[in-house]
């Protein structure tokens, strides 16, 4: 406890410095811990766990889709699976790991706090996710949720009682991220380090905080949605069922007024990741800080008034596809910004093609090719011929899967030393990484073709003639599945033969790097002082408090 | 085993506060997105509705309903005062206006208790009743949960938790029972006036 | 730089050139117009694709860190340009707008706004489980699964979704209107009517596909569409008000005695075995296990009520039935003939 | 028919005096300037728009039967 010594100056009455005293047993410290970081580890071994299961859901849907009219599922079976992976991936892998894992691990050590404004509620906000999942994969013993992850009635209204237990089970996931947004947010406001102004943050930092927002305000609507639809399920309040006064439509705004916020949710912690990466790895400053904060923010705002251009062939009045149309495009502004301003900084930089730098770059390809056919998507008269088709399927999963999903394991290898205190295997990032995004584009790339010509999503079986394009997607998605096992093999094997990080192998100047690796509990010893932003490569290092003879230069 | 007696200062005091005062306006804040979710339903289902009320369904007694608001919005009045008692440290004016503001919560809900059981329509019986079951029904619950609340932090302060400079629970208290009071002015707004 | 400019230049001449008629027929004339958006979408996306790669390529390749360079060794300390900041926001904002704007022309080519709608034909689209319902202006009866239309000629179709029961369990649900080739696409939703407007502009025979899940039989919720030279549109239309008139006459009797019972299990595999098994009662999918249709002690009568024999399935198989497990389409719906009827009942007698 | 009168009448003073309540908080709240305040003065607004709602429901002016 010696080095927990009294923190000096002005610095004494910040709240950043308060800290709940160290664990005092193996409960405390690894079960219900108060320490973010550990709580970030507990997200990435659920969240991984989760990921494994909905991938293999995805898999086994693959292979009912080899050919036509196969029978490796029974079409209720194909139903379910699709359904459990969509829900499972985006509210138990997605969204915990970005906001629960990567959020909890690196925004308070990045703005100099010592925690979250509220450990306990961290707590919390983890303990409701295991149960959660479990009820969702519970499900299919009771009948799971077959009309997908966005359960649109009347269809699921007649469906067995899983779909109840969906309801529960996403419930549970509103409840834990409402709480995380709400926390994070309160963290962010409050108890940055000293000095630290909101132009000052890093980048990640902005990305958590918009982030957080959209959590706390989205998800609570969601929860609501979710309530109706529970409730009509069970007691039979007429909301959305037609044949009682209700309106099916009805579901699709409020969900949708969610889900869509939701999508950024899900995609603007990864941008934060790739803000922070690049010019760690470029060694320069980011190309146009401000654009990239402030489009985060645009983004968010934007982000609540989109929903309805999933709903283009719902009979919605003309104005109101006219208007969505225009909103939704608009959003696509500033998120192009970003993309230009981080091509632009790898202009004139000392580049090092780690591992990191490599999933970045593979997230920048994949997800501009996302934005791209979002853009052809927003476009009412083409979304008529597209809503509901392959096409959709193929986009996004362009932007969850090479958009979030390389994001996350971006930032994985980023901030693996710090986690464990072990680097990855570099040649074994390597390897995923190019067997990843080559599987990857052949697996998601020829969707879009057969969708434009005419394979609905959500179908068991198909016309033959996309027998041929099925085929290769599918052993395309097993590759990509195989390419999974040389991460997990590659982090099992750094728990023993990962060489020793060190508190900053990369050189970054964010201040989770001016810590031991792994970061101590109480984080900082002194709460640092920061005197200019973090992306200043080549100038002495902007904080006081932190010892000024960590190196910032990588070490390899 | 010394942290846990950790006292905080007063400046520690101001500065755990105002993290809590914030955490607590932003749970209100998506407390408020759960009743805006189901404002939408409600008047998206009176939009697609040929008629409005449905067929057969009645509307709740109008004049009932104008005093139980009247009952709830002179609670916030006396919330005020209760917390301006502890602010200006007048122990008894805290005591007598929270006691009140207890009262006429309960008194509310009493009347909500009389308005549901002397309705016609309920809860499954027709798009009426789904919005106004559930969204009363929420509100009605968030007023329980505000009288147990304010008992709780009366009770606290009896027992000297609470002082004329470390009062955040009443504050929060405070905050909470107003904010159940104007989300019942949309209510009895939606409900009984459009 | 011109590198990429040239790769872009080509690849977007191949955008603009690209024959999608021959992918994917441009049968109907909105068809044209929303082909013309999404090229004009590729069109202007081929830059950006080819500078936002191309340029990150190149940047990794020239900006390395090359061995002989010292550890320490940072880049550029350049931290914007306005000028460049400024450029990236306007040009796609004014792509974007003249996306919009070509967007907002074309919506109403496939709503019925104004004269061209004055002239359509109306006709009703209604979405059931698994299949299509066509409605014809002075056709007594309707066409299932198979619409028939007369090219040249505008249409206007009322979109919608049957209402089959009042009951929640196996009430009506959202499907998807979709003829791919026609590039249109609407949702038919239960208490709703969105009338799509358009005009076929080539003979030929295709798909119509249901693109909102639906429940089981939706991987199979085909249709056709059926376009035509005016002439042969009204051989087949007086052939349905023929039909019509002898439907309301009374059907063409079933001769039960001449049902083939292996015809039959080739038919229910392939028309019934997506809502019933050929299993005991207990073992349902959509409705019930067939197996012991006959003779089932614990299930003597059927659906509707009557005792289980020969005569009243077939009334099931004619007219369909509403239970409490879903519903059964009718005779047109299955695409079944009276021949076919029979068949099935001599197969459903094998059955032990 | 008494009844209504009676409802009335009570709603109609009741939230006669609980709205001049809340304005005459509001002007004293109103040069605070800690954030709880600001929350408080919003909230004594909205209090009394809900108080104007009362009393012309009870003055027969709104409200539906």
């Amino acid at each position: 406890m010696n080095e927990q010594s009294a923190p000096v100056g002005t610095v004494a009455s910040h709240v950043g410095g308060h800290i709940h005293p160290p664990p005092d047993s193996f409960v405390k410290k690894y079960i219900f811990s108060l320490d973010h970081k550990v709580i970030a580890v507990q997200y990435f071994i659920t969240g991984g766990l989760f990921f494994i299961l909905a991938g293999l859901l995805a898999e086994l849907m693959r292979a009912q889709l080899m050919g036509p009219n196969n029978h490796v599922l029974s079409v209720e079976t194909y139903n379910e699976a699709y359904s459990v992976h969509g829900s499972a991936m985006v509210w138990l892998v997605i969204i915990p790991l970005l906001t629960g894992g990567f959020g909890n691990l690196v925004m308070p050590l990045q703005i100099g706090a010592r925690d979250v404004a509220f450990p306990w509620l961290n707590m919390l906000s983890f303990w409701l996710f295991p149960p959660a999942g479990i009820l969702l994969f519970a499900s299919f013993l009771f009948g799971a949720p077959q009309a997908g992850w966005t359960e649109y009635p009347p269809i699921s209204l007649q469906m067995p009682f899983g779909t109840s237990l969906w309801c529960l089970a996403i419930f549970l996931i509103g409840v834990s991220a409402t709480i995380t947004g709400l926390n994070f947010l309160v963290t962010i406001v409050k108890m940055r380090a000293p000095g630290m102004t909101y132009t000052r943050m890093p980048l990640f930092v902005w990305a958590t905080g918009t982030t957080a927002l959209l959590s706390m305000i989205a998800t609570a609507n969601l929860s609501a949605a979710l309530a109706g639809l529970f409730i009509e399920r069970t007691f039979g309040v007429p909301f959305y069922n037609v044949a009682r006064g209700g309106a099916p439509v009805l579901w699709q705004h409020v969900f949708w007024f969610y889900s869509h916020p939701a999508v950024y949710i899900m995609i603007l912690p990864a941008f934060g990741i790739v803000s922070e990466i690049i010019p760690t790895f470029v060694r320069r400053p980011i190309f146009g800080y401000k654009m990239i904060a402030y489009s985060s923010a645009a983004i968010g705002l934007l982000s609540f008034m989109v929903w309805a251009h999933h709903m283009f062939t719902s009979g919605l009045a003309h104005w109101e596809q006219l208007l969505f149309m225009a909103l939704t495009m608009a959003i696509a502004i500033p998120t192009g910004i970003k993309i230009f301003s981080w091509v632009a900084t790898l202009w004139g930089g000392k580049i090092r093609l780690d591992t990191p730098l490599l999933f970045v770059l593979g997230f920048l390809s994949t997800f501009t090719f996302g934005g791209i056919t979002g853009i052809m998507l927003a476009s009412v008269p083409a979304d008529i011929h597209e809503h509901g088709t392959y096409f959709v399927v193929a986009h996004l999963h362009y932007v969850l899967f090479g958009g979030s999903v390389f994001g996350i394991f971006a930032g994985l290898y980023y901030w693996w030393p710090k986690m464990t205190g072990r680097l990855l295997d570099e040649r074994l990032g390597k390897i995923h990484f190019w067997l990843m995004f080559t599987a990857f584009n052949a697996t998601f790339l020829p969707m879009h073709w057969i969708g434009l010509l005419g394979m609905p999503r959500r179908v068991a079986t198909y016309d033959p003639v996309y027998a041929g394009t099925n085929e290769f997607v599918s052993i395309s998605a097993f590759v990509l599945g195989f390419s999974f096992l040389i991460f997990l093999y590659n982090a099992l094997r750094s728990a023993r033969h990962g060489e020793i990080a060190g508190p900053n192998p990369w050189g970054a100047r964010t201040l989770e790097w001016m810590i031991p690796s792994p970061a101590p509990y109480y984080n900082f010893k002194d709460i640092p002082i920061v005197l200019s932003g973090p992306y200043e490569y080549g100038a002495p290092l902007p904080y006081a408090n932190i010892r000024q003879d960590l190196a910032t230069v990588p070490v390899h | 085993m010394a942290k846990a007696l950790h006292v905080p200062s007063d400046a520690e005091y101001a500065d755990v506060s105002s993290q809590r005062l914030l955490g607590f306006l932003f749970f209100l804040i998506s407390d408020c997105v759960i009743f805006g979710d189901f404002i939408f339903s409600y008047l998206y289902l009176r939009d697609v509705a040929p008629v409005w009320p449905p067929p057969g369904i009645e509307r709740p007694y109008l004049y009932l309903a104008a005093v139980n608001s009247m009952v709830l919005f002179g609670s916030g009045a006396t919330m005020h005062y209760a917390m301006e008692g502890i602010r200006r440290d007048r122990r008894r004016q805290f005591v007598a206006f929270i006691l009140a503001t207890i009262v006429l919560g309960s008194l509310f809900l009493a009347g909500q208790a009389y308005e549901y059981t002397h309705l016609h329509d309920t809860w499954a019986g027709s798009t009426f009743g789904a919005s106004f079951f559930t969204l009363t029904g929420l509100h009605g619950f968030h007023v329980l949960i505000g009288v147990i609340y304010l008992i709780t932090v009366f009770i606290q302060t009896l027992r000297g938790t609470y002082t004329q400079q470390r009062h955040f629970g009443l504050t929060a208290a405070t905050l909470y029972w107003h904010f159940v009071d104007v989300i019942w002015v949309a209510l009895f707004f939606l409900f009984y006036i459009y | 730089m011109i590198l990429l400019g040239v790769i872009s230049a080509a690849l977007m001449y191949g955008v603009a050139v690209f024959p999608v008629d021959r992918y994917l027929p441009e049968a109907s004339t909105v068809s044209l117009p929303i082909d013309w958006i999404f090229k004009f979408c590729a069109f202007f996306s081929v830059p950006i694709l080819v500078y936002v790669n191309g340029l990150m390529l190149y940047f990794v390749v020239r900006y390395r860190h090359r061995p002989d360079e010292p550890m320490d060794a940072v880049g550029s300390p350049i931290h914007e340009s306005r000028l460049l900041e400024t450029v990236w926001t306007v040009i796609p904002a004014l792509l974007l707008i003249a996306l919009a704007v070509v967007s907002y022309l074309v919506i109403p080519l496939y709503y019925p706004t104004g004269q061209a709608a004055a002239s359509a034909v109306t006709m009703e689209a209604i979405g059931h489980k698994f299949y299509f319902e066509f409605r014809y202006p002075g056709l007594t009866q309707s066409v299932m699964n198979e619409m028939h239309l007369p090219v040249g000629v505008p249409v206007t179709l009322d979109i919608t979704s049957a209402e089959e029961t009042t009951d929640v369990a196996t009430g009506a649900v959202i499907h998807g209107f979709w003829i791919p080739e026609f590039r249109l696409k609407q949702d038919m939703i239960p208490g709703m009517v969105v009338p799509i407007h358009f005009t076929p502009r080539e003979i030929g025979t295709f798909r119509i596909v249901c693109s909102e899940f639906c429940g089981l039989g939706h991987s199979h919720m085909w249709g056709t569409v059926v376009v035509q030279s005016k002439p042969d549109f009204d051989r087949w239309y007086a052939q349905q008000v023929q039909a019509g008139r002898s439907a309301a006459a009374g059907v063409a009797p079933i001769n039960l005695a001449a049902g083939n019972a292996a015809a039959g299990q080739a038919l229910f595999a392939a028309k019934c075995t997506l809502c019933h098994n050929a299993a005991p009662f207990a073992q349902r999918k959509v409705g019930p296990g067939l197996a012991n249709l006959f003779h089932d002690p614990a299930h003597p009568r059927l659906v509707t009520g009557k005792p289980a024999t020969p005569d009243n399935v077939v009334d099931i198989l004619e007219h369909g039935a509403h239970g409490d497990m879903g519903v059964m389409p009718n005779m047109q719906a299955n695409g079944l003939t009276a021949k076919d009827i029979a068949n099935l009942v001599a197969y459903l007698k094998t059955l032990h | 028919m008494e009844l209504n009168l009676v409802l009335r009448g009570i709603a109609l003073i009741g939230a006669l005096i609980v709205g001049a309540t809340a304005l005459i908080v509001l002007r004293a709240e109103w040069r605070k300037t800690a954030l709880e305040d600001h929350v408080t003065k919003i909230m004594m607004v909205l209090l009394t728009v809900g108080c104007v709602e009362v009393v012309l429901v009870a003055l027969g002016k709104l409200g539906r039967m």
